[in-house]
């Protein structure tokens, strides 16, 4: 689980993209490469560092903007919420937890699904909020996966899922553990059904979601430099008791162990998808 | 030598004390006789005090037993006949993951299962009960043909997790699991599991998508080990024993999420001294439900679990 | 192609099961331990060495004779003879090698096929030659294992092949390659039917056959001590240029490696083979 | 720069040749004209004899020149659109196996082909065009993903073999390559190969269990290479030219033995001048192939390969 690193980080480290103390946010030092960048040629170049190409992490709303046809997106199941029905208490409430992320988020959950088009051919979507409890997915990113999948089920467009999680959510115990399995089951309805699947895997893409729905795609395509692993870095540090290689579970580690079709940056990854859900889906035949 | 856990000595030791008085008794003295019954009695109500008021810490432990029944011998104990079966064809056999074919009151059935040592030597041949990838393709290999040939499928889990290591990542580790995930959930024949030990996360639900799942009485199930969890959520990994409380763990716990369909019972303070009785308990939970399966059409029963997993998860709308 | 082994082999090295300079043949020193061994007591012991459990190599006569139900074995398609299409010549014509093989061995080909019993179960069967033209698979061999498919896809009884060849036969050119696809395709259909298919894979099996009908079986069985391999260990050495390690490419490496599922001594065979048929097949359910 | 083969160095001396007399000739000599005009004649007639006249062992020459065109390149050629795809989802991705999904004259198309590098460097990181087993799981993981979304699949053959190495052993070789022939026999949708250089045994035909296989006209598809074969058979490794007439490898012999369905006719000498116009005839194949199967059931198109493989042999009954 490394839902651990994050958690580690979280503690210890300071955040990333580590702004400036410049007002106005108007410029941001590349985590990468330490550049500093202006703020809005960062924002036209999709928050890829042009020195270095680190991809920042984005927002739901950000993968819309950049990569989605404009206003196209019609979200579902927003209202579903999460609930502390273990009544977890670590050093704080999940109760809390999860209101304190609702709050900085303005959502309600770790994953936005809905339907939206890319250069006008309609798609099914989910996109994964590592901002929100990093990721993690407990019963509602479940039923909000399940959901979109059993849509694609349905209508038949293609699915594209956002992966971007540190694993499962403790706090909801053996039930988040159970939405791995939730997931992957309907995939396999989704599978024979014949409707195409591509997951775009973000930093970072680790424990129960890795080892579920993020890697079951019909084409699997990872972001440059995202974090793909089933354990996490420091446990595996802990468990070999050695340090890891340079560039060991990155995106283009996993594209040389056969794990990914292709590295892509962001700037090319919406005619990339496009041609993908264009040349699997059987209907577009039909249609010429 | 079965290994005494840390809450167990008090029972040891009065037992012990019994045992020395004992041997002094046979010069038949009566006084003595009555106090060997007195203590008799202690040890008897200790024991039952202890054992009917365990901690999840202390069932964890009882899980993790070094003398608990494993895999291999429950397969043998509970089948007339059994062919161990191995390799996934690809890359390697794991010996961590363990499975064949055999018969079960007559029935055929295909039984997979993690496979740990009871001492050091055969615990690192068998990684801990720690699959690589390899394991699992082992596993889903045999489930494949269990599909192919109408065989039902019996599950043992009992793993720490799957093995977070340099090898295991590299042969894909997330992508193993996630499509045994995927490829249970399509089966037709029934998948009937256990938990025999400790179900480990990612790692034991990998062969755990099952139509009926069953914890044996002294058995955890866990997102995460209460290690892990205390050292992440509480910042403190001495703080095993909360976290284990907080994660609902336990059979009776689990049972209570929904997730288990029912605990077989062990003998008080653990099977690891009593494999056979076990053993005959769950063979006659698989002939049950094995005998009930038959009367199901193959696609009612995969759409049977699939309703199970469906349903999991708790949230407001 | 560890064809070229057995080319080697022959060329160079004296007969492996090296015959002792006694009148009557009654002794035989064993190629593995050196031991010598009483011809009788070996023919007891399933031709096994009691010593060191070294696995003679069999005839398919012998095989018959210690695996299945006594006079139980039906052949067919024995009528089927090689022929030199094109006329192929290295230091001697293939139609000359065939009629040296064919009188050496009293049979037609490589490979024997039929129905036989084994304790009263009916299974198919082929069974591989190697002291025929070290069991190469041509035209011939190609098409009695694939008519031994099409009969287990038609009369449903269990399949079981011993193999032992070294590949594909040189002489028949491409066709011999085409063996390959032949009889794996009509795998595909009897894998459909449902129809247990189990191998015995003896010493040696390698090359064109060990890459096709032999490495399909749903559960693999290795005599102990057999090579097996796609490649030869000599060509394996002449490409990496370094001696191979000890028990490379033998049973007990292809167990550890998850390519067989047991290696069985061959006393224990017959028993085996019964269990597996028996267990494998879906009508002995209905049956009981 | 294009490597020159040994019996094509009498064209190349004498164009030399010509190229020096058309440099002087810059004078406007008469005399010099006529020579060079002479000599223009000859080396046509040469050029015409030689090719025309190419023994198989020059063909495998032909065959594996070093700028033949290779797979992606023609991929690219070919396709209006064209997107790799990498991996074989458990191991490695094979950089000696290449694929990827594009279209052909609006048509959807899978495309796999070995890969072989034009300078040392790239046919390291290639090995040479010899895959090891994730290389035929990659080809075979795309092929399933072609025949689920029913898109019709294109291989591309050029490979000395499937490489014999240690981990090539180690993680199934044998295996590998013989699931691949199955499973290709089972698709429903149509399989086009060519042979673009070297068909290499059962490395080739790993991806080669089509329905409609056309031979380059230089390329040779063997069972085993004639260097290989001469070692063996000959007992002289010096003997591969002669191994190379028995073993009947050249795209005429293929079709003659009734296996190739056609041969793609070439520049004389060889495409490895000019890989565009080869590639048009190319696409004009599978175009016109793909235009037919359109018309043909999926069931159908599985059994027309089925046949054509069943019917492969030659005996006596
Ligand atoms: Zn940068
Ligand atoms: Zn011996």
């Amino acid at each position: 689980m490394s839902i651990i690193d994050w958690f580690a980080k979280k503690q210890k480290a300071p955040s990333k993209a580590e702004r400036l103390n410049i007002p106005g946010d108007l410029w941001i030092k590349c985590p990468s490469c330490s550049e500093v960048l202006f703020t809005k040629d960062l924002e036209v170049n999709y928050k890829v560092c042009n020195h270095c190409n680190f991809h920042f992490r984005l927002s739901p709303e950000e993968r819309l903007l950049y990569l989605f046809d404009k206003n196209s997106f019609v979200e579902s199941d927003s209202n579903l919420k999460p609930i502390d029905f273990l009544k977890f208490k670590d050093t704080q409430q999940y109760s809390s937890r999860i209101k304190n992320a609702q709050q900085k988020s303005k959502k309600h959950e770790a994953v936005t699904i809905g339907q939206a088009s890319i250069n006008n051919k309609m798609v099914n979507l989910a996109i994964m909020d590592f901002f929100f409890l990093g990721g993690s997915m407990g019963s509602v990113v479940g039923e909000k996966i399940t959901k979109i999948i059993e849509a694609a089920v349905e209508n038949q467009h293609p699915l594209i899922i956002f992966t971007m999680s540190g694993g499962a959510r403790m706090q909801e115990g053996l039930l988040s553990l159970m939405q791995m399995a939730k997931t992957s089951s309907a995939l396999a309805l989704l599978s024979e059904k014949k409707v195409p699947y591509i997951t775009v895997l973000c930093d970072p893409t680790t424990g129960g979601t890795s080892a579920s729905f993020a890697m079951l795609g019909d084409i699997q395509i990872a972001e440059p430099g995202a974090l793909i692993s089933f354990a996490g870095p420091r446990v595996i540090e802990q468990t070999i008791r050695q340090k890891l290689p340079d560039g060991f579970q990155k995106s283009e580690f996993l594209l040389e162990h056969g794990m990914v079709d292709m590295v892509t940056s962001r700037p090319d990854l919406k005619e990339i998808l496009f041609d993908l859900v264009t040349l699997l889906d059987p209907r577009e035949e039909v249609k010429k | 030598m079965t290994k005494i856990l840390e809450f167990e000595k008090p029972i040891v030791e009065l037992y012990e004390k019994i045992e020395q008085l004992k041997a002094l008794s046979k010069s038949g003295n009566i006084e003595l006789e009555k106090e060997i019954q007195r203590i008799e009695k202690r040890a008897k109500k200790l024991k039952m005090d202890i054992y009917s008021n365990l901690s999840p810490h202390q069932i964890v432990q009882i899980a993790r037993h070094p003398n608990r029944p494993d895999s291999s011998s429950l397969f043998r104990l509970i089948c007339e006949k059994f062919i161990p079966l191995h390799g996934d064809r690809q890359f390697r056999d794991d010996p961590s993951i363990v499975g064949g074919i055999g018969t079960i009151k007559g029935q055929r059935v295909i039984l997979i299962g993690h496979q740990k040592g009871h001492d050091t030597k055969e615990n690192i041949y068998r990684n801990f009960g720690m699959p690589h990838p390899e394991g699992y393709r082992k596993a889903l290999r045999l489930m494949e043909m269990a599909q192919k040939f109408s065989i039902p499928i019996v599950t043992f889990i009992d793993t720490p997790g799957a093995y977070p290591g340099l090898g295991a990542e590299e042969r894909g580790q997330a992508e193993a699991i996630a499509r045994n995930l995927r490829e249970m959930s399509s089966m037709t024949v029934p998948i009937i599991s256990f938990v025999i030990g400790e179900g480990g996360s990612g790692g034991a639900l990998a062969i755990g998508v099952s139509n009926k799942l069953y914890m044996l009485e002294y058995s955890v199930y866990s997102v995460i080990s209460p290690e892990g969890c205390a050292s992440i959520l509480f910042r403190d990994a001495k703080k095993a024993d909360e976290a284990s409380k907080s994660l609902k763990i336990t059979s009776v716990d689990v049972m209570g999420l929904g997730i288990a369909d029912g605990v077989i019972p062990e003998p008080m303070g653990g099977s690891h001294n009593d494999w056979k009785n076990l053993s005959k308990d769950m063979k006659k939970q698989i002939v049950s439900d094995l005998k009930n399966y038959k009367l199901i059409k193959p696609e009612a029963i995969r759409q049977e679990r699939y309703k199970k997993f469906r349903e999991m998860g708790e949230f407001q709308v």
